[in-house]
């Protein structure tokens, strides 16, 4: 591999992970403190999406209020998603509630399938982030470049959030015991919604820098996105931010690399990633990040 | 080995084990005995490490040091390892050095059965399922055999098995009935006839009369007793009903902080100082 | 008065299991001959008998055993595969096979459909013994992601270069011989999921059951965690691969991409509606989903009241409203169809019998005490 | 909150059985009625391409509305079942059709969906005929399968010559996996290629992607790293103009060639100015309709009715009817050997896209394709290129 295509595929990578990782938050989040894969979460990314479309083409939004407005409805959406699908169910079996996110991502789709038609609708040019921009011989539109940085900035703003915050130390109390929680007076769903407010508006500012760059949206456009994200979410140790953030870095490094490395084996780069989860789950289950938590009999 | 109850024969034995959960040292170096045909008391105070004790001897979690005996077979062995090493803060450091560790069900296969503190009896399931599952120990033929119903004679005398139990210990009248939906005394009775159709030699009660009255744990005495001619068990059982275990039980170990502060007879408990403050806290 | 359990006596049960039975052949033969329904009918109770079997063998694992996996699509990828490349006849391998010509090792290879389907359910049985050893240990969710895992894997590879002289990669496979008779599925699907049935009520599918009530329990009792829930998985993914061949001749033509995350969510979505733990609710929820699907065409075509156009039909509110039905199962009749109960014949009697003395019970104006209806835990 | 979802749930599914049943009746004076099937993709994948075909088809029912059989006028009634672009959903839709009784089947747009259900309309003896669907397999051994359009292995031919004539001595071919369509038509570019370059180490690289894919940055930039001077990527327009944006953003500037399936207006609204200049075959062009008057009321007629620019997947529909209704006036009959024969007879049968008749296999003998590309946001005429 020359050193432009290491470059190239670097800043790829780099760009797709931090996209990969702001999701990854999301799934992460919501697993450490309701202890459920968010099964919809890639399909809220993909209406976020639609969003956009809708904020930019029908109403003609300039890029900084669209960005305001495709957050504020994705937040919507999702909280929306939390009292009717998972709240009621939160005293049933881990199974059905999963069951239940599965369902809410089977509705989300077909949903989708019938609005906006399985036609596949153009992501709007917001601002200037898809100005093509080189540096050297590497070349990609400027949100390549940005999208690490937002995410990082938004990583350190989470971990002020979550371990310098009245809210933050309430989230973290609600992930180790619900129960204890409630009875140190500390409301559970109003954590939940809040959880799921930052994790759908990460969703949102992802969707935004994930669209402009590969600008078609299509009603099954998250759901590839959305399993690579949870499996990011594994990776890095599930309920952990940081963990999350260098399981995106990993999961869009990888499969960036394998097609460079490998050109033969480029049908394989979904699978790759379930290899690396299933890997890493037999090796060190907890991810690269996460603590062991210990079962009581 | 100090053998010093003679000729009877030692069924369990847990030697200098020790239980340490990161910097917590639950069970510290803890030597116990049960002979046959005993009742043995476990009693301690709320967190004094007890339950982790049946934990260790039915092979939930390996010990971090230590050993298990049953009949004088190694049943449980191991020494400190990995991160354990340096960690490790009990006593009687070094003198393991083989890791064996069961699971819990080639354990209970050895004939060690045992009851859970917050009943863990198959909720969906009836009384009499709950019974016959118990008897799939005892199950030789392979799964399909058993599918095509090929092993009818064995089949028949698991089902005929569950139903004597279910007779001795006057369970059939709510033999059709759900777990979940009979008494909590009477759940704690089921607990442990599902336990017996493992056909145990040693059985293990975890607190079995919590939350009875007197009067239900009076019945409870009598039926331990009664399970323990006809069955022919040893039984270790951990207590908080000091009237249930000085009634029953003929020798008594009490823990406090994973340690054992003293052995011996109801009496001898009874009037032990450290037991007392353990109990009662110590007056400054 | 209290509503009273009766049972019927076991000589009206036996003729009345025989007259089910005959009613089910006498309905296949009609179907089959085409003196009922037509042939897009009979694709339906194909489709469904098909899934029934599928269905019952995730629910073998998921609701019998409780463990959440999510690998079903995998492993009837496996048996599809394998039941179509060894049945395609000779003569139209070349047509098939015609930018990549057949392996060598195979391209004289054709079995009877029985034998490949058994084929693929071992293939199956076999991959899930391999990736069971490391999974199974895994705790619930993670163990319904890395099954998940593992069929986006399979089907990764079916598709990809290097399988070509074998799979005929992207391009998929055709002129896969369909069944000559309805029986022919209907059969072996009654087989399979009697076989399972028996396995559910043998000692084995008691410990199945223990596991999922409580493991730590389960295995406090001397069940093998380990080697039970193996057991369950590999015993599914055998259905599940001789499923996938008989989905392989019922659509003669397949390819990788029919086996996608979103059979085993739709799978899922039966056992879930059925009631997890119910085999009698997947057959049932298996033919009312298939043919739901189908009944709710109708909403996909364009409709008007006079001139006016109804602006909501158009295609696509089918799945809509079918993935919204499936939600209200799930969130408002959480236990599905049957729950975990099975069929029999005095559940249907006391059922029947319950109706009739609810109306009287309403007409007398007694609505309150519903304690009354007292159902023995039969 | 049970009860009522359940009675719910009674209610709608009773809704259902009624309104299929009484939608049923509706259909009762079936004496002078004949049906024809559409069998198309409205959701999925190829959801837009189906759709314009349907349009082409709808068209042509209006122009024609009534066919004559054996001195008898019958209406023609369209059904149109939605295949999904799905081979599983495909079969249950063909089977839809036939049990709605259909006389015959237009369609697919997608080779995989009609190659899925072929066999279907061939057990019940329904004769069916292709609009676009340009794969080998769809006629190749199924007797029961016509089409009116050209074949892959033409079409690879057409863009690998046009590719050598245009001075490309190395070309990348791009393609999706699990996708016959497009596998199928790389495969005949790169075995054209290289013959017509006389160089097997022509095709520099060879990459395939996956359904849905949205990145492309890895493999286009191994494409970048071969730099070849062709890139052929064959794709649905879900992903045409990810692959476009992407190389161009990339900074590859190696001419971008399709298949048919790109000339969708979708595909330059998309991809915006990167669109200008790539090249693709396809089967018609509106402004060779002077030629040929059937062509030209066509376009204008179409254009009128529907959309400009005509779509040639609107005109094969428009084709596949017309070539249908006249098979069945000549047969007389409306079972479907009677049909099947005509349809073989199919002799030289005027159409938009060119004059149809069918060889032994139920393919077109068609030898002639269009070249178009982008200029400034529209498809513009290249050039016509026979093959012999």
């Amino acid at each position: 591999m020359d050193q432009v295509t290491l470059f190239q595929n670097l800043v790829t990578g780099v760009s797709l992970g931090s996209a990969y990782a702001l999701i990854a938050i999301g799934y992460t989040m919501v697993y450490g403190i309701l202890r459920l894969i968010n099964f919809a979460h890639g399909d809220i990314f993909m209406m976020a999406g639609y969003f956009t479309i809708f904020a930019v083409s029908s109403f003609g939004m300039p890029w900084y209020i669209t960005i305001l407005f495709v957050t504020v409805v994705t937040v919507i959406l999702g909280v929306t998603i939390e009292k009717v699908a998972y709240r009621p169910l939160r005293e049933s079996p881990r199974m059905s509630i999963m069951i239940s996110a599965i369902g809410v991502s089977y509705l989300l789709v077909n949903s989708a399938t019938y609005l906006f038609t399985g036609l596949p609708r153009a992501f709007p040019q917001l601002g200037f982030l898809q100005k093509v921009y080189h540096i050297g011989d590497v070349s990609a539109p400027i949100v390549t470049f940005i999208t690490p940085v937002v995410t990082i900035v938004i990583l350190f703003v989470l971990l002020y959030l979550v371990n310098f915050t009245k809210i933050g130390m309430a989230m973290r109390a609600v992930s180790k015991d619900f129960e204890a929680a409630r009875l140190m007076g500390i409301e559970i769903n109003k954590i939940i919604s809040i959880t799921f407010v930052i994790g759908c508006s990460l969703a949102a500012i992802s969707a935004i820098l994930y669209f402009s760059p590969r600008p078609m949206v299509f009603p099954f456009s998250g759901f590839m996105p959305g399993l690579k994200c949870f499996v990011a979410a594994v990776l890095g140790g599930i309920g952990n931010i940081p963990g999350a953030v260098i399981g995106g870095f990993i999961i869009g490094l990888a499969e960036t690399f394998l097609v460079g490395i490998f050109p033969q084996l480029t049908g394989y780069s979904d699978a790759f990633t379930f290899v690396l989860l299933i890997v890493m789950l037999l090796f060190r289950p907890t991810g690269l990040l996460g603590e062991k938590i210990a079962e009581k009999v | 080995m100090h053998d010093n109850n003679g000729m009877k024969n030692n069924v369990l034995k847990m030697e200098n084990t020790s239980m340490q959960f990161g910097g917590v040292l639950a069970l510290n170096n803890l030597n116990l005995d049960v002979y046959e045909g005993e009742i043995v008391g476990l009693i301690g105070p709320n967190g004094a490490g007890k339950t982790t004790a049946f934990n260790v001897v039915t092979g939930v979690y390996p010990p971090t040091n230590g050993a298990v005996y049953l009949d004088r077979e190694i049943l449980v062995e191991n020494y400190p390892q990995g991160k354990m090493k340096e960690l490790y803060s009990g006593e009687s450091k070094g003198k393991y050095t083989v890791a064996k560790v069961l699971t819990p069900d080639r354990i209970t296969k050895l004939r060690v059965a045992r009851t859970f503190q917050n009943i863990r009896l198959f909720k969906d399931l009836t009384v009499y399922e709950n019974v016959l599952i118990a008897q799939h120990v005892k199950q030789k033929s392979n799964w399909l055999f058993a599918s095509l119903m090929m092993n009818h004679k064995e089949e028949k005398a698991m089902r005929e098995e569950a139903m004597r139990l279910l007779e001795i210990l006057d369970l059939v009248d709510v033999k059709e009935k759900t777990a979940s939906s009979l008494p909590y005394g009477q759940q704690r009775h089921i607990e442990i006839a599902r336990a017996l159709a493992t056909d145990p030699k040693l059985l293990l009660l975890d607190e079995p009369a919590a939350g009875m009255n007197p009067q239900e744990s009076d019945e409870l005495m009598h039926f331990i007793g009664r399970i323990r001619k006809d069955f022919g068990l040893s039984i270790l059982m951990i207590e908080h009903h000091m009237q249930v275990v000085m009634g029953i039980c003929e020798r008594i170990y009490v823990l406090d902080y994973g340690k054992l502060i003293a052995e011996g007879s109801p009496k001898e408990i009874q009037s032990n100082k450290k037991v007392i403050e353990a109990y009662l806290g110590v007056d400054d | 008065m209290a509503f009273e359990y009766k049972r019927l006596n076991k000589t009206t049960k036996i003729i009345l299991t025989l007259l089910l039975i005959a009613g089910c052949i006498v309905l296949t033969y009609m179907l089959d001959k085409g003196i009922i329904g037509t042939s897009y009918t009979v694709r339906i109770v194909r489709i469904s008998v098909i899934y029934a079997l599928i269905g019952v063998s995730m629910n073998l694992v998921n609701g019998f055993t409780g463990v959440f996996s999510l690998g079903q699509a995998g492993f009837m990828a496996i048996g599809a595969y394998t039941v179509g490349v060894l049945t395609i006849p000779l003569a139209s391998r070349p047509n098939v096979y015609y930018l990549v010509p057949i392996s060598e090792k195979i391209q004289d290879l054709v079995m009877p459909f029985g034998v490949a389907l058994i084929i693929g359910g071992i293939f199956a049985a076999i991959f899930a013994a391999l990736i069971g050893t490391p999974v199974l240990r895994l705790k619930s969710d993670y163990l319904a992601i890395a099954t998940l895992g593992f069929s986006e894997i399979v089907r990764a590879i079916i598709a990809n270069n290097q399988m070509w002289p074998i799979t005929n990669g992207s391009l998929g496979l055709k002129s896969i011989p369909t069944f000559p008779s309805l029986f022919i599925p209907v059969i072996i699907s009654t087989v399979g999921i009697a076989f399972m049935v028996l396995l559910i009520k043998s000692s084995y599918g008691r410990a199945f059951k223990a596991i999922r009530e409580d493991e730590v329990a389960a295995e406090a009792m001397g069940i093998n965690l380990f080697k039970h829930k193996g057991l369950s998985f590999i015993i599914s993914a055998f259905f599940a691969g001789v499923g996938g061949g008989l989905l392989a001749a019922h659509l003669t033509a397949i390819d990788s991409n029919q086996f996608k995350i979103m059979v085993t969510y739709e799978l899922l979505l039966i056992i879930v509606l059925g009631g997890l733990g119910s085999v009698t609710g997947t057959v049932l929820s298996s033919f009312m989903i298939c043919s739901g699907k189908e009944l709710l065409r109708w909403f996909d075509l364009p409709h008007s009241i006079g001139t006016w156009k109804i602006p909501i039909f158009r295609p696509g509110l089918r799945m809509v409203i079918f993935s919204l039905l499936l939600m209200t199962v799930v969130l408002f009749w959480r236990r599905g169809l049957m729950g975990r109960k099975e069929f029999s014949w005095d559940g249907i009697y006391n059922f029947l019998r319950r109706w009739p003395w609810r109306v009287r019970r309403l007409i007398r104006g007694d609505y309150s005490k519903k304690q009354e209806e007292v159902t023995p835990n039969a | 909150m049970k009860k009522i979802s359940l009675l719910l749930i009674l209610a709608l599914l009773l809704t259902t059985f009624l309104v299929g049943c009484g939608g049923g009746g509706e259909e009762g004076d079936a004496d002078n009625v004949i049906k024809i099937g559409v069998f198309e993709p409205l959701t999925g994948e190829n959801g837009g391409g189906g759709q314009q075909e349907v349009d082409g088809i709808m068209y042509a029912n209006s122009v024609k509305p009534t066919v004559m059989i054996d001195g008898v006028e019958y209406k023609v009634e369209l059904i149109v079942s939605d295949n999904q672009s799905d081979k599983t959903m495909a079969v249950t839709a063909a089977n839809y059709l036939i049990d709605q009784g259909v006389v015959a089947v237009i369609g697919s747009y997608g080779s995989g969906v009609s190659i899925a259900a072929g066999e279907v309309f061939a057990d019940a003896n329904v004769p069916a005929v292709g609009a676009s669907c340009t794969n080998p397999q769809v006629t190749s051994a199924n007797e029961w399968y016509f089409r009116v359009c050209f074949l892959d292995p033409f079409q690879g031919t057409v863009m690998a010559n046009y590719a050598v004539q245009n001075g490309a001595k190395t070309a990348a071919v791009i393609t999706q996996l699990g996708d016959d369509y497009s596998t199928g038509l790389g495969n005949f570019f790169m075995d054209a290629f290289k013959k017509l370059t006389g160089d097997d180490n022509s095709i520099v690289v060879n990459q395939t992607f996956q359904q849905n894919q949205a990145d492309f940055n890895a493999i286009l930039q191994n494409v970048r790293t071969a730099n070849p001077d062709v890139i052929f990527a064959p794709s649905s327009i879900t992903t045409a103009p990810l692959i476009i944006k992407q190389a161009r953003a990339l900074g590859i500037t190696a001419k971008i060639m399709g298949g048919d399936t790109w000339e969708n207006i979708t595909i330059v609204e998309n991809a915006g100015a990167d669109a200008e200049g790539i090249v693709l075959s396809t089967f018609f062009d509106a402004g060779l309709a002077d030629s040929s008057q059937i062509a030209k009321d066509f376009v204008e007629g179409f254009s009128a009715a529907y959309y400009t620019p005509v779509p040639a997947v609107s005109a094969l529909g428009y084709d596949a009817y017309m070539v249908l209704l006249d098979a069945i006036e000549r047969a007389g009959a409306t079972d479907g050997d009677s049909i099947k024969a005509a349809l073989n007879e199919t002799d030289d049968v005027e159409g938009v896209t060119g004059s149809v008749t069918f060889d032994a296999l139920g393919d077109a003998q068609k030898n002639m394709a269009v070249i178009k590309t982008v200029e400034n946001g529209e498809f513009v005429f290249l050039q016509a290129v026979t093959v012999e």
